[in-house]
């Protein structure tokens, strides 16, 4: 066998997990991805830890970065956490995307909150000493019922674009296209009076994943996956016409054939006019842009509401040890604190999930003040479903396949019919047979 | 008995074979490829030395120079820890693997015995077995023996190096055979004639095969990754805190990048001909 | 009066010792002692690759026929042949191994005729110059595969980059079906011609010249002696190279597509290799990940005896 | 000084029997020469005494005791190789030094005795250098004063000579047979170098196809071949060897062929038998046209400087004649040769062994069945 | 069948000069050796003439024609070199082929020419080996066999002998004699191995560093060596060299040492003048103890055989003697030897140059400084 044979008790304990007394030295290790990028992000989540432990002197952090070759290293969350608890030694805590809920909850076995701290000390810190969490925001780590992440990070898509280049373009800045129609034709008269590309939609690859995607889909009246999560749909008629909407504007040439990176790095380095994108990278943006970004909300379908959904992450506790646990909620609720919270916006730029700290002199006002573009992803907020993740221990292949074949469809010219095929093949891949 | 030179095969003067058209045509497919070889090598120190604003400049001389992106680097990762880990990685990598190499190709090229080849081809295998076979189980047995998140953890699976012992064991089979039993006759044990006579004589394949080990461990990236997570960075890894969702920071990027090859390629423009030579001697054809 | 008489045989004297017989054998202890030694030597070694290489070889074997996400709160249940028909039955399998037969046969120019070409013509360049053009061509093995990687993401950008500018195309390398296979070869191949013409130069070194100065004088041209006499010497290096590239390619490619294309777009650079890797090791699958080790090794291990058994009875070895 | 027996020793490399069933006893202090063709085992052979290549069968006794079994390190033999294996990296005196150094002397005694040994090579000049700065011939003393210098049972050499060139190769013989008359130093001397075997040797060992063909002095084996093998081995041009047949002319025997016949200077009867004629080169004479011999034709003569060959056509057969300088003959000149009854040579065509006189009373009533392995000739 | 004509050959290595202005003209058919130890520059010179190495200075003419920069395919020249140089990848009846297929010649033409090739030199049942599977003196066979296949101007051959064993080697020299004889071919053969040199050459050049020493018949070189070099490098032993005067005694003039005193059969008187006194070991005969001549001790007696070699001590200078065995000398014993006039050699002790007596008309008032360096002598 592989190691496997550490045995965890899997019911969870009946009552709640002690307090830490007084002098209890407990050590643990916190999981981040963001630990994997230089600058800003490291820095950032240093401080915090720094004073977390100036505030809990008897809980020592150990921070580490998922393991993995890849490039980006919020890929590599869930196979570290696997090979890690192959091992028996998984990380305490470990911040996990929501497309992995799912498989968190029932492989990973990440603990449930509610049963080792109690619900109420859970949703007492969804309240906040002061500013609550958004209302939507709040279920985002929830299973069944039960919390099982704290929801710490998140974003919606949102369309930036280069008010500069729209000037140049003849277009007015402050009159940013709202359809996809009025995307397409503002991108075209980029193209033509610029020079420069016209709009990258950035949901519509493998490696950008599937939440975005879904915003697109569920906004024009679509879904990817049937409410029950038990049926596959990206291969029916909203979806399709939505693909092929995309599809139409690659060949009209209002959108360039750019891979996620090179889209974002087109769009931050001028060469792109418009780009749909997740808000977290808005901080990337305007470095590189520095004068011109601007944002607006999610272009619509014509006649169509915008739906978005979310990306982002969760706080999952993973140890087995109660004191550990304990600790580790420790960590949770500082990192999701008020104080925190300010602290990763205005170094880093993710919108805070207490949105009203936005509206606090003493926290996030002047930052937001500051920060115009964050407006558009706050009012989204307001609107955001939550994104859905796909069934089972296949979701990975089965999102990549979708993907993989709307990437086919859209940059590469394929015929959008082949996402039927598409879809019948990953349906073998769903629990139940995906139908 | 090593140090002779790579000598063209060709004997380069024969008569009316010097032809200058036939010279310039080498020369001109030869620069072309080389430049084709250089460039992106040339590229990437060209980008780091630029000025962050420059960054997706296309001139081809980075003008002006800045070394702010390495200044970034240095800011934003413990550049000189991962040097000196990766040093210590490379380092100790090298050695050991040298060791273990020499002694199991002495055993192979002094000695007939009994399933030889059969343990010759278990060598051999190594390199037919894919690297995300072994990944996970080692991965596990490290953890057991609470290795992760160590230098030695990266280093220890690493030991037996198959194409070490396959080149030493060529090097050895070439060795003269008559200098051992001399040795043998003159009262040494075969313990005492590896150190005594073996080492000594192959010293300048030792340090070639040695430089080429630390260059291969300098550059290992899967491995560290895996086992390494909190802080003791290789230089390899590095490099990764520069790219990411976000886009690639191009700028410290570049910078990272060359300072991880730098050292590779000094030791490489210094000992060339040695390195080289480990090779063309090793009868690896 | 004559006397009778006989010629005979004059027989060899040897000083036979009537009592000798056979030496006395040493006892067993100390014929093991004798036989011990090339093992002692080999001990460390060994012991490296069977806790490191054999033992996760074995144990990969045997979960192959299991399935289990790796998580120990999971069950290890028994599956037989099943990921293995798993595996052979995924839809894609076909068209990687096309792929990677499309890679094979790109990275051979790479592999196999530059270095060659480059080995030649080295010869016709004099004193330090070859050397230097060795040096180049061979500093691209020295760059980690990742910055590489960086390096040429950074040269093929669509609007950035070097390439196209030089080319005066806005092919996006990355990200266009055939273009990205093109820019996954070509930069493998960019790591990788170094050391094909250093094992091409080891190979021409090891020919004798006198072969090349007798084709000369018995009347051949430059060309001639090429096609005749170095070309069919070299064989043995060709052959070896040729095997480099089908057993490896695939390995070599992985860094670069895992950093530059993840398989894209599409699925247009996912070779068998990186498909394999795919399904076993990114789906959490450990009985699928173990089977695709397990069909890798056997398949290479086939591959390789078919290749070396080839290779020896088409190439000629210079003795 | 010592003895060494050698007792039906044996090796075999798969199916090939490289040596094969040799029994030999050196005695103490003499010079043995291994003589043959190239492959007919005596590297092998001399590798079995040193210790270096374990025998298949049979036994080495070095002063009585048995060392089949010893590792050549803890034998009492010090080898000198053909490649002259010098470690590279050490100086002259530390290659000298190093059987010492393996044998734990201390750094002033090994000085000592390495200075004496230099001396007596007359390398004292020499010692700092390393082997690759030495020529051929500084090499070959810096070998042999790494044999010497740790007082041997025994000295093995294999083909020493062989590397050096013609000039030197004379002098440095000269200098090894100086050196074993000095030492009288046991000495087993591998070579293939019939001119090193016959200047060199107290007793030459004559190998063929790893059989011992015969042992003896360079006289014996020069005047006496037993074989044809040794016949043809040794001088040069070696013996001429023609197909005759021995027959009974009268009262006495005479070797008779095509264009040939000669006495044998016996004086008896005997059934005719064929045989092969052996005669040297050198012993052959010019004789008149009409004395009976031998009638042949120069087919070209060699000029050797201070001789001349004359090679000659004798009936279907090819015969070498070798005179002082000059010798008076010319291609297609016909020659007329006679040799003495001494100096013919008689071997049986079939076995190649020499054959000879065996004279039987005459009032035996049955010849004995002829030929008949002698018990013991000589 | 072709002249070669070399004028002021030169070539140069780096800092060393291999070949050193070699002026040689080797006439039609003509077997010409080039003779002198190993780094002489034997190799370089025929590399150059063959086209294979350019010169650094000087002309190389065939026919009349300067093919200096011609490369070797178009020389109309073949060469064979010590390693064959056979391709291993191809069997032998290809490599036969080989440069008739370089010269596309029809497949038919080349196979009839190889096979014709083939039986002169007794390959035809060998031609589908590769040459790997064929000893040392069946691959000397091939490599001449591909020289002659297409009836080359000239041959060039490089020590290809040398890789044969003694038993071969001379059966191969007289192979390769009778090839000349047969073909009339032009043949520059590279030894550095006297005995091939003497018996094959119609004339030898012997090489010095670079330098030609002298030109000559194989009689001439060893009858007459123009220096101390030829004189101390044929031979075997080579002719000795002992320091000695020349001094008028009487009407004649001696040459003296201590220990030695022989006329020089010349009636002449001159002023005394150090020389060295060169005397081939084959010319030294024992003659009584009260004649006058050179008194020696014997050293070692070596048996070569045939014949038998002393070596002597004259004064401190060695000395060789040779002849037929056996010669009846032992170590330690006095010997009295002598030569005839004409077979004593004279050299200038600086230059090495010979010395040849150049009498004066008696006329002249001034004794000319005798003995002098010759013109040109023979
Ligand atoms: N290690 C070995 N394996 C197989 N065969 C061997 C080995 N060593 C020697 N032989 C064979 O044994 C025979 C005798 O070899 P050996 O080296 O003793 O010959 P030799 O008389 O020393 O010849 P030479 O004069 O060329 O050195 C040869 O036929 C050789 O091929
Ligand atoms: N390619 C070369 N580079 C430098 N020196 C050389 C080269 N070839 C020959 N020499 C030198 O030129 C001299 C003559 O060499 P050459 O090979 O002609 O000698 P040789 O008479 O053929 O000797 P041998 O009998 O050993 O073959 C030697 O001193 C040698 O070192
Ligand atoms: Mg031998
Ligand atoms: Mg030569």
């Amino acid at each position: 066998g592989l190691g496997g044979e550490t045995a965890a008790p899997s019911s969870a304990p009946a009552t709640v997990i002690p307090e830490l007394a007084a002098g209890q030295q407990v050590s643990i290790v916190f999981e981040s991805y963001n630990f994997g990028q230089a600058g800003a992000w490291t820095d950032t989540f240093t401080e915090l830890i720094g004073k977390f432990t100036a505030a809990h002197p008897n809980i020592k952090v150990t921070p580490q970065k998922p393991q993995g070759n890849s490039a980006n290293p919020a890929t590599d969350t869930v196979s570290s956490l696997q090979s890690q608890l192959a091992t028996g030694n998984p990380p305490d805590v470990a911040q996990l995307g929501f497309s992995e809920l799912d498989f968190s909850v029932n492989q990973l076995k990440a603990a449930p909150l509610d049963d080792l701290v109690g619900r109420d000390a859970v949703q007492k810190n969804f309240d906040g000493a002061k500013y609550p969490y958004a209302k939507t925001a709040r279920a985002l780590g929830d299973w069944n019922g039960k919390t099982y992440g704290v929801p710490f990070v998140f974003s919606t898509p949102v369309l930036y674009y280069n008010a500069d280049l729209f000037t140049q373009a003849g277009l007015d800045p402050a009159k940013p296209p709202t359809t996809w129609a009025e995307v397409e034709q503002a991108a075209l008269a980029l193209k033509s009076k610029t020079g420069k590309e016209g709009v990258y939609v950035d949901c519509l690859t493998k490696s950008s994943k599937d939440w975005c995607f879904q915003s697109i889909v569920r906004s024009n009246g679509g879904r990817v996956v049937s409410e029950d999560r038990k049926t596959l749909s990206f291969a029916e008629a909203p979806s399709v016409e939505a693909v092929t909407a995309m599809q139409a504007m690659v060949k009209s040439g209002a959108m360039p054939n750019r891979t996620q990176q090179q889209g974002t790095e087109g769009f931050a380095r001028g060469d792109i006019g418009m780009i749909v994108e997740s808000s977290a990278l808005q901080g990337t943006f305007g470095k590189g842009l520095k004068t011109g970004l601007r944002s607006a909300v999610l272009p619509a379908f014509t006649g169509k509401p915008v739906v978005p959904t979310n990306s982002g992450a969760s706080l999952f506790v993973f140890a087995k040890d109660p004191a550990k646990q304990r600790a580790g909620w420790e960590l949770i609720k500082f990192l999701t604190s008020e104080e925190a919270y300010t602290t990763i916006s205005t170094k880093i730029g993710y919108l805070p999930l207490r949105t009203e700290l936005v509206n606090d002199p003493a926290a996030l006002k002047p930052w937001a003040d500051k920060n115009p573009l964050i407006k558009p992803n706050l009012e989204q907020l307001a609107k955001m479903e939550p994104w859905v993740s796909f069934p089972g221990d296949d979701y990975v292949q089965v999102r990549d396949g979708m993907m993989s074949a709307v990437e086919s469809v859209v940059f590469q010219g394929a015929d959008p019919s082949t996402l039927k095929g598409k879809q019948d093949e990953l349906a073998k891949l769903v629990p139940g047979g995906g139908r | 008995m090593t140090a002779a030179a790579v000598v063209s095969p060709v004997d380069d003067e024969a008569v009316g074979e010097s032809g200058r058209a036939r010279s310039i045509a080498g020369h001109v497919v030869l620069t072309l490829l080389s430049v084709a070889c250089v460039f992106p090598i040339y590229w990437l120190y060209a980008t780091s030395l630029r000025a962050p604003e420059d960054v997706y400049s296309l001139s081809v001389l980075p003008w002006p120079l800045s070394l702010e992106n390495y200044a970034d680097a240095f800011a934003k990762t413990d550049m000189v820890g991962m040097l000196v880990n990766t040093t210590v990685m490379a380092v100790l990598t090298a050695l050991g693997q040298l060791l273990v190499a020499l002694l199991a190709a002495y055993a192979f090229a002094a000695w007939r015995f009994r399933f030889q080849k059969l343990l010759y081809l278990m060598f051999v295998g190594t390199w037919l077995v894919p690297f995300q076979v072994t990944m996970l189980p080692n991965y596990v047995l490290l953890s057991r023996l609470d290795l992760l998140d160590t230098l030695a953890g990266v280093i220890i699976p690493t030991l037996c190096s198959a194409m070490g012992v396959l080149l030493l064991r060529q090097h050895l089979m070439g060795f003269p055979k008559e200098l051992l039993d001399a040795a043998r006759m003159d009262g040494r044990s075969s313990w005492g004639i590896l150190w005594t006579v073996v080492v000594p004589t192959l010293r300048p394949v030792l340090a070639a095969l040695g430089i080429l080990l630390a260059i291969t461990a300098w550059n290992e990236y899967f491995w560290p990754a895996l086992v390494l997570r909190r802080g003791n960075d290789v230089v390899q890894l590095g490099l990764r805190s520069f790219m990411g969702t976000e886009g690639n920071d191009w700028g410290p990027l570049m910078a990272t990048a060359g300072l991880t090859c730098l050292p590779v390629f000094l030791l490489y423009l210094v000992l060339q001909r040695h390195i080289v030579n480990a090779f063309v001697r090793s009868g690896l054809k | 009066m004559t006397t009778a008489g006989a010629f005979v045989e004059v027989e060899l004297v040897r000083p036979r010792v009537v009592a000798a017989g056979p030496a006395a054998r040493p006892v067993w202890w100390r014929r093991l002692l004798r036989a011990l030694p090339p093992y002692l030597y080999l001990t460390p070694a060994l012991v490296l690759l069977v806790v490191w290489t054999y033992r996760p070889l074995a144990q990969t074997f045997q979960l192959s026929f299991h399935s289990w996400n790796l998580l120990p709160t999971s069950p290890i249940t028994e599956v037989g042949f099943d990921n293995y028909t798993r595996l052979l039955d995924t839809p894609d399998l076909g068209a990687a191994l096309w792929r990677t037969l499309v890679v094979i046969l790109g990275m051979l120019p790479f592999t196999l005729v530059i270095p060659v070409l480059v080995g030649l013509l080295s010869r016709r360049v004099r004193g330090r110059a070859g050397a230097v053009y060795r040096a180049m061509v061979f500093a691209p093995m020295l760059v980690a595969p990742v910055a590489g990687a960086a390096v040429w993401q950074w040269l093929l950008d669509p609007t950035a980059g070097v390439v196209d500018k030089v080319v005066g195309s806005p092919i996006n390398w990355l990200h266009e079906a055939g273009p990205a296979q093109i820019a996954i070869i070509v930069i493998t191949g960019w790591h990788i011609v170094g050391f094909a013409v250093l094992v091409v130069s080891a190979g021409l070194t090891g020919i004798n010249p006198d072969y090349a100065a007798a084709a000369g004088v018995d009347g051949a041209s430059r060309a001639q002696v090429t096609r005749w006499i170095t070309l069919p010497l070299l064989s043995p290096t060709m052959a070896f190279l040729v095997l480099m590239t089908v057993l490896l390619s695939a390995q070599w490619t992985f860094p670069l597509i895992d950093t530059l294309t993840q398989g894209g777009p599409s699925g247009s650079t996912t070779n068998i290799y990186y498909l394999l890797w795919d399904y076993g090791f990114h789906s959490y699958d450990a009985g699928l990940g173990a089977a695709a080790g397990v069909l890798f090794f056997v398949g290479f291990v086939v591959l390789a005896s078919g290749l070396v058994l080839l290779s020896d009875r088409l190439s000629h070895h210079d003795d | 000084m010592s003895r060494i027996h050698l007792q039906g020793l044996t090796r075999r490399f798969g199916g090939v029997t490289a040596v094969d069933d040799i029994w030999l006893d050196v005695a103490d202090g003499e010079f043995l020469v291994l003589l043959g063709p190239s492959g007919c085992g005596k590297s092998t052979l001399l590798r079995m005494i040193a210790g270096l290549l374990a025998p298949t069968d049979g036994r080495v006794l070095l002063d009585e005791a048995d060392i089949t079994h010893l590792p050549a390190r803890e034998r009492d033999l010090a080898i000198v190789f053909q490649s002259y294996a010098l470690y590279p990296h050490l100086s002259v005196a530390r290659n000298i030094g190093f059987p010492l150094r393996a044998r734990r002397w201390s750094r002033d005694e090994i000085q000592a005795k390495v200075a004496e040994v230099a001396a007596v090579l007359d390398l004292s000049e020499l010692v700092a250098r390393k082997p690759k700065e030495l020529s051929g011939g500084q090499r070959q003393r810096v070998a042999l004063a790494r044999a010497l210098v740790r007082d041997p049972g025994a000295f093995l050499m294999d083909e020493p000579l062989s590397n050096l060139d013609a000039k030197l190769r004379s002098s440095t013989r000269a200098e090894i047979s100086g050196l074993h008359r000095r030492l009288g130093a046991t000495v087993v001397y591998v070579t293939h170098d019939q001119v090193e075997a016959m200047t060199m040797a107290t007793r030459i060992v004559l190998l063929d196809k790893g059989r011992l063909e015969q042992v003896g002095t360079p006289e014996e084996v020069y005047d006496r071949p037993e074989s044809t093998f040794v016949a043809g081995f040794l001088g040069s041009p070696p013996m001429n060897l023609l197909t005759a047949e021995v027959v009974p002319d009268g009262d006495a025997l005479r070797v008779r062929a095509a264009d040939l016949d000669l006495p044998l200077g016996i004086t008896a009867d005997t059934p005719p038998r064929p045989v092969a004629l052996g005669v040297r080169p050198e012993h052959l004479r010019l004789t008149t046209p009409d004395a009976a011999g031998i009638r042949g034709v120069v087919r070209t003569v060699e000029n050797l400087g201070s001789e001349e060959v004359a090679h000659c056509v004798v009936g279907d057969e090819r015969l070498c004649l070798r005179g002082a300088r000059p010798l008076g003959l010319h291609a297609g000149d016909p020659v007329h040769l006679t040799a003495a009854p001494e100096n013919l040579h008689l071997f049986d065509p079939g076995s190649g062994r020499r054959l000879a006189w065996q004279p039987v009373p005459s009032f035996s009533h049955h010849p004995p069945p002829l030929p008949h392995p002698a018990p013991s000739p000589i």
